[in-house]
């Protein structure tokens, strides 16, 4: 058996094994050194942070988490980004969710990146965590028209009229942005088509930014920039969107240390690149293989026939 | 008789629902539908648990091979079933004090929390990041340039692989930004595959789909199709 | 020349107002029509569900007076019956996964009208099926279509209500068991027919590496390219809505088909004359307007 | 046999060094908590949805009579070790047993589960075993707390919801639920033989109202819209920025953008006929369908490498999990303290790169 023959059949066990090193061994790098890839912020992050950036103090945000903890490690970080940025611009937050399984996640975030960047806010007034409602799309469409008939209490049990800073709030359009962080279905793209579409073209269209796991990028790219005014696609567009929110961060706090924690994104960049060339190399040597064999099996037939 | 009237069901339910669409008076029935389908989901839960149950108990009592883990599974069921249906360790809301049952399922610190963060979110991130392994290997064995197809099928993917990193701007960066030529940069060829051809394609795929829905929601209202209730042919 | 160019950029310009102007025009219809009894602004919509369930309608009928029409061949439908041959040869199961989606998905229940067919295959060969599924209605529907089919084969006898079961609902937990099932069963044939996500290729690719023969069919178009690239067949969206007339080759489903493809080519003329009109439109701006014959077109789409 | 020895050698190996790693320098996956503690007293009563309930505040703890109960929350390490510098043997910050066997058991199922890519073993059965038991229940209980309690068991017996479960539901009979309850009961009737076949009506309910719902949601969202966004000129104006114009009027006729709609337009029109059925593909439809195809392998070669990007972010997060919160090796987060000595030593290894500060 040749040496091309035997790369052709490899056990696809070594494969795994690089790609378990590409990533691990720049992580475990990176982790004690602390070193990052330089962020050059794409246009759809930029469009993203530019909404978020152009919204007034006290602006009222919903933010729907609607993503499970297996896909955590692509989404996180901008759920964290997303909440640091909205604390920074004083914005009052409404969290929410669609997904059972993101409830505990949205407590975390809070914790995590709102109130240990401002202790002194108050819950209910300055933030609320409205909890999870079962329903889909459907709770999509109601909210649209009547957002205290969905969510009739918040994730603790105090009745929504009851909430100091859901007065006022009627349905979707009385927020002034709505941001989803999501893994699929119930996701940005039933954002777009139930609760955005329905608006536009009628006075005060609503104000969409997405963050997309990769995988649901493409197909949301056809709603950029009309029915959605910033999307962040996968770690990179969380790295991008991180290193953007953390400039405006220390540029407002001068002498603070930017705590490593917000750099979550960013330091998953380094395996990302070693996993890209990996699958680059894995591909090139694929077709070397391809084509080598192709080569000798035609001149292996073209022997055949001369003899 | 139970199929006669399953099929005047779909028929009514089916008409309605189309209704529900056009006529103002009818607006909500749809949500109503999907809040009575969750409802009928959540009840049917009792048929795959009684199911599940049954298959794993049946396992272990006549001893197959790997009983033992059909044990692991029923003692996993049974323990997280209790402590989610009891909200064992859950304190009461401090709204309502005297409510101990108040408190929410998953609260930080209940024993169903510590299921769902311990054992079901590690085990399920850890699956889903499985994909890592199988993307490589599905990409050594399936991006070879056969025929016309493959081919662009394979370059598609090696320019976005390389647009999104580092690594093409490092291969590409030297063309000027404001050039005629700035669109071959890794990073604006990615962004042309997918404004254009992604676009067109994913469109396509979706005017299909749309017109496939159609017609088989059409043929199911009407009774034509009925596989789903075991009237097939 | 210039006059020319000009033109056209006058036109375009007015077609930019026309849309703007569009827009305020659907901010006060709906005021207008506040007391009309039917939902504003969904005439095109109706329109073409009408069109659509006449087409259908007379092709069935067509189809049942004995027309007989003529299907191009789908690589992935012959394969079934070699597939499942295969697996009967060599003594090992066949794997059909509906999807993870509930009832409520007109993916799963093309799913389970594409299982009531291969269940008939599988019931004719004498070879075994397991479908598990990850939602409990699911695994009714499941249980009521592959018994009929087993009845319609004429063996009700080696139908066991225990091929079709209940995993888990959970995403990653099915996929778990499916691929320990996988890779310790050795299915001979695995079909993917309904709606996936991530699993797709974690599913197909454990299922390349015991050697099966893959035919997967999802409108899902996010987890297309995993089963492309991972499969030996795959139905691509509409493809998969076809499968089930091409499997059964009944006249009822042959005219469905027929009639899904005259709207095609509807929408498709009606797209093709949009494009045409408004391009010539643009290019011919300052001498004959067809603003409103655009807009006509639009309309026609509900734009 | 061999390879069963082999197997054997590296997992005592690598218990042997995880017991080494757990009792030297400051150990590993130890999880800390701070307590807090919760007290109320019924002050009185309030108006709610026109009953009177009790009211309560909350009282300092250890009050006389007040409801009391406490709670976790979990901090860095390095909180703990602050506490513990400040006064020795302080409770406030303590170890978590509970949280600690479950960064335990979390990285040992995370490790089962890895096993899996290797080859087929007990380790994976167990783990697979284990989350197929828990993830079932796990949504059977999201289903009765989250649908079934307020949804169904709410509008039937409010009073008694309200009363000692979601006190914070608005009580409200709602007999429509009477619906969907009893098609509920005739799905249940499947678990008796003799009563089996009502089970198709509910099915066919859902599959009813499933069709009638799609048949006009796809048509809408999906058929007409995708048309409508398609059907623009092939001419495409520069956007006024672009060209600077004052007036934000168009000024120039864009080469890129008109071939790009132009190349959209092709596209869509071509993968169109890609999916006829009932046209065999040959001649100009097979040619056209032909450049359909290709069009929709460009689509899938760039979804496909797009979507490498996030599951290469899952494994990575796995991996820091696994190195950070478990082995406790690197600390990217400053949850402990950073190993000054590990950095010097890996900076000494590797080449400085340009731009990027290691």
């Amino acid at each position: 058996m040749s040496f091309i023959d035997r790369l052709d059949a490899i056990d696809r066990r070594w494969i795994f094994l690089m790609m378990a090193c590409a990533v691990a061994i720049p992580i475990i790098v990176i982790g004690l050194t602390g070193a990052r890839f330089p962020e050059v912020p794409g246009p759809t992050s930029t469009a993203t942070f530019e909404t978020i950036e152009a919204l007034p103090e006290g602006a009222k945000v919903l933010f729907s988490f609607d993503f499970d903890p297996a896909s955590a490690g692509e989404l996180q970080p901008m759920a964290n980004a997303f909440m640091r940025h909205l604390g920074q611009k004083k914005a009052k937050v409404y969290c929410q969710t669609l997904w059972a399984s993101a409830t505990p996640l949205i407590e975390e975030t809070l914790k995590k990146c709102l109130l240990t960047q401002s202790p002194d806010l108050v819950y209910g007034v300055d933030y609320v965590n409205l909890g999870y409602q079962a329903g889909n799309e459907g709770v999509m469409k109601v909210i649209s028209t009547d957002y205290k008939q969905s969510f009739p209490t918040d994730a603790k049990g105090t009745r929504t009229t009851a909430i100091p800073m859901m007065e006022g709030i009627e349905n979707t359009s009385s927020f002034d942005l709505i941001m989803v962080v999501s893994a699929g279905y119930p996701g940005s793209k039933e954002w777009v088509q139930y609760v955005v579409s329905p608006t536009l073209g009628k006075g005060k269209p609503i104000q969409l930014v997405a963050g997309v796991t990769g995988v649901s990028a493409p197909q949301l790219v056809p709603y950029f920039p009309t029915q959605m005014q910033g999307m962040l696609a996968a770690i990179k567009g969380a790295a991008e969107y991180e290193y953007m929110v953390n400039e405006v961060i220390k540029a407002a706090n001068p002498g603070k240390p930017l705590p490593p924690a917000y750099m979550e994104a960013q330091r998953r960049m380094a395996p990302q690149l070693f996993g890209h060339l990996l699958m680059v190399g894995l591909i090139i040597v694929g077709n070397t293989i391809f084509f080598v064999k192709r080569r000798q099996s035609r001149s292996g037939s073209a022997m055949k026939a001369a003899a | 008789m139970s199929r006669q009237l399953a099929i005047i069901v779909t028929l009514v339910a089916g008409v309605l629902m189309v209704v529900s669409g056009f006529i103002k008076p009818t607006q909500g029935w749809g949500e109503d539908a999907a809040e009575w389908f969750n409802i009928l989901a959540a009840m049917a839960f009792v048929l795959g648990a009684a199911n599940l149950a049954k298959v794993h108990l049946s396992k272990i009592s006549s001893r197959d091979a790997g009983w033992g883990f059909s044990a692991v599974t029923l003692l996993a069921f049974a323990v997280t079933l209790a402590v989610g249906l009891f909200k064992v360790g859950v304190n009461p809301m401090p709204a309502f004090p005297d409510v101990p049952m108040s408190g929410g399922k998953d609260a930080e610190g209940s024993a169903f929390w510590w299921v769902y963060t311990y054992v079901l979110s590690s085990i399920t991130a850890t699956m889903f990041s499985l994909l890592a392994f199988y993307v490589a290997s599905a990409a050594f064995r399936a991006f070879r340039a056969k025929n016309t197809e493959a081919t662009l099928l394979l370059v598609a993917a090696f320019i976005v692989l390389l647009g999104r990193t580092f690594a093409g701007v490092v291969l590409t960066g030297w063309i000027p930004a404001d050039s005629d030529w700035a669109f071959l940069r890794f990073e604006n060829l990615s962004t042309t595959i997918f404004e254009v051809f992604a676009s067109a394609g994913n469109r396509a795929i979706i005017i299909g789909i749309a017109l496939g829905v159609a017609a088989t929601s059409l043929k199911i209202i009407l009774g034509i199709d009925r596989s789903y209730m075991g009237s097939g042919d | 020349m210039v006059s020319m160019i000009d033109s056209v950029l006058v036109s375009l310009t007015l077609a930019a107002q026309d849309a703007a102007g569009a827009g305020a025009d659907g901010a006060t219809a709906p005021a207008a029509a506040a007391e009309s009894f039917f939902v504003s602004g969904r005439g095109a919509l109706f329109g073409w569900l009408v069109v659509i369930s006449v087409f259908v309608l007379v092709s069935i009928m067509k189809a049942r007076a004995g027309k007989v029409f003529k299907v191009r061949p789908i690589a992935g439908l012959s394969a079934v019956d070699e597939a499942v041959g295969r697996a009967t040869e060599m003594g090992r199961p066949v794997l059909f996964i509906p999807g993870i989606q509930d009832m409520d998905n007109v993916q799963t229940i093309a799913g389970l009208t594409i299982l009531s067919r291969v269940g008939k295959t599988t019931a004719d060969y004498d070879a075994h099926i397991e479908v598990p599924v990850s939602r409990s209605l699911v695994m009714t529907a499941g249980r009521e279509a592959l018994s009929a089919s087993y009845l319609a084969a004429g063996r009700p006898d080696s139908f066991n209500e225990d091929q079709v079961y209940y995993v888990t609902d959970e995403q990653f937990g099915y996929t778990a068991y499916v691929s320990g099932l996988m890779v310790r069963k050795k299915p001979a044939a695995c079909f993917y027919m309904g709606q996936f996500f991530a699993e797709s290729l974690i599913l197909a690719e454990t299922g390349n590496s015991i050697g099966a023969i893959q035919i997967a069919g999802t409108a899902e178009t996010s987890q297309l390219p995993f089963f492309v690239a991972a499969c030996d067949y795959t139905l691509i969206g509409e493809e998969f809505f076809a499968a089930s007339a091409y499997l059964s080759g009944e006249p009822d489903q042959m005219g469905s088909l027929r009639g899904q493809d005259l709207s095609k080519a509807l929408v498709g003329a009606v797209l093709v004359l949009g494009v045409v009109v408004m391009t010539v439109g643009a290019l011919a701006g300052g001498l004959v307007d067809l603003g409103s014959v655009s807009r006509f077109f639009q309309s026609l789409v509900g734009g | 046999m061999n390879q069963k020895k082999t197997w054997t050698i590296i997992l005592v190996l690598a218990a042997v060094l995880l017991a080494i790693r757990s009792f030297t320098g400051p150990g590993m996956a130890k999880v800390f908590v701070e307590d807090q503690r919760f007290a109320f007293k019924q002050a009185g009563e309030k108006e709610v949805d026109g009953a009177m309930k009790p009211a309560f505040e909350a009282v300092a703890p250890g009050t006389e009579g007040a409801i009391e109960w406490t709670t976790e929350s979990e901090v860095p390490p390095r909180a703990y070790y602050a506490a513990e510098a400040a006064s020795p043997g302080q409770s406030a910050i303590h170890l978590s047993t509970s949280r600690t066997i479950g960064v335990w058991v979390a990285a040992l199922l995370t490790l089962f589960i890895f096993s899996f890519l290797y080859r087929d073993n007990p380790l994976y059965k167990f783990a697979e075993a284990t989350i197929v038991g828990v993830s079932a229940a796990y949504w059977g209980i999201v289903g009765f707390w989250d649908t079934l309690m307020p949804k169904l068991f709410g509008a039937i017996v409010p009073a008694i919801v309200t009363a000692n479960f979601m006190p914070g539901l608005k009580e409200e009979y709602n007999f429509w639920i009477l619906v969907p309850a009893a098609l509920g009961i005739m799905l249940l009737c499947r678990l008796n033989r003799s009563v089996a076949a009502v089970s198709v009506i509910p099915l066919a309910f859902i599959v009813g109202t499933t069709s009638g719902l799609k048949f006009v949601s796809y048509v809408e969202s999906d058929l007409l819209a995708q048309t409508a966004s398609t059907m623009k000129p092939l001419l495409v104006a520069a956007p006024a920025l672009a060209t600077g114009a004052a007036d934000g009027t168009a000024n120039g006729l864009s080469l890129g953008l008109s071939i790009k709609q132009a190349l959209i337009f092709v596209g869509v029109v071509s993968g169109l006929v890609y999916f006829f059925f009932s046209v065999e593909h040959k001649g100009i439809v097979g040619k056209t369908a032909r450049v359909g195809i290709w069009y929709l392998m460009i689509t899938f070669g760039a979804a496909f490498g797009f979507t490498v990007m996030g599951r290469i972010a899952l494994f990575a997060a796995r991996c820091e999990f696994i190195f950070d919160d478990w082995l406790w090796l690197i600390d990217p987060t400053e949850k402990r303290v950073v190993v000054e000595a590990a950095v010097a030593s890996v900076n000494a290894l590797l080449p400085v790169l340009p731009g990027v500060g290691l």
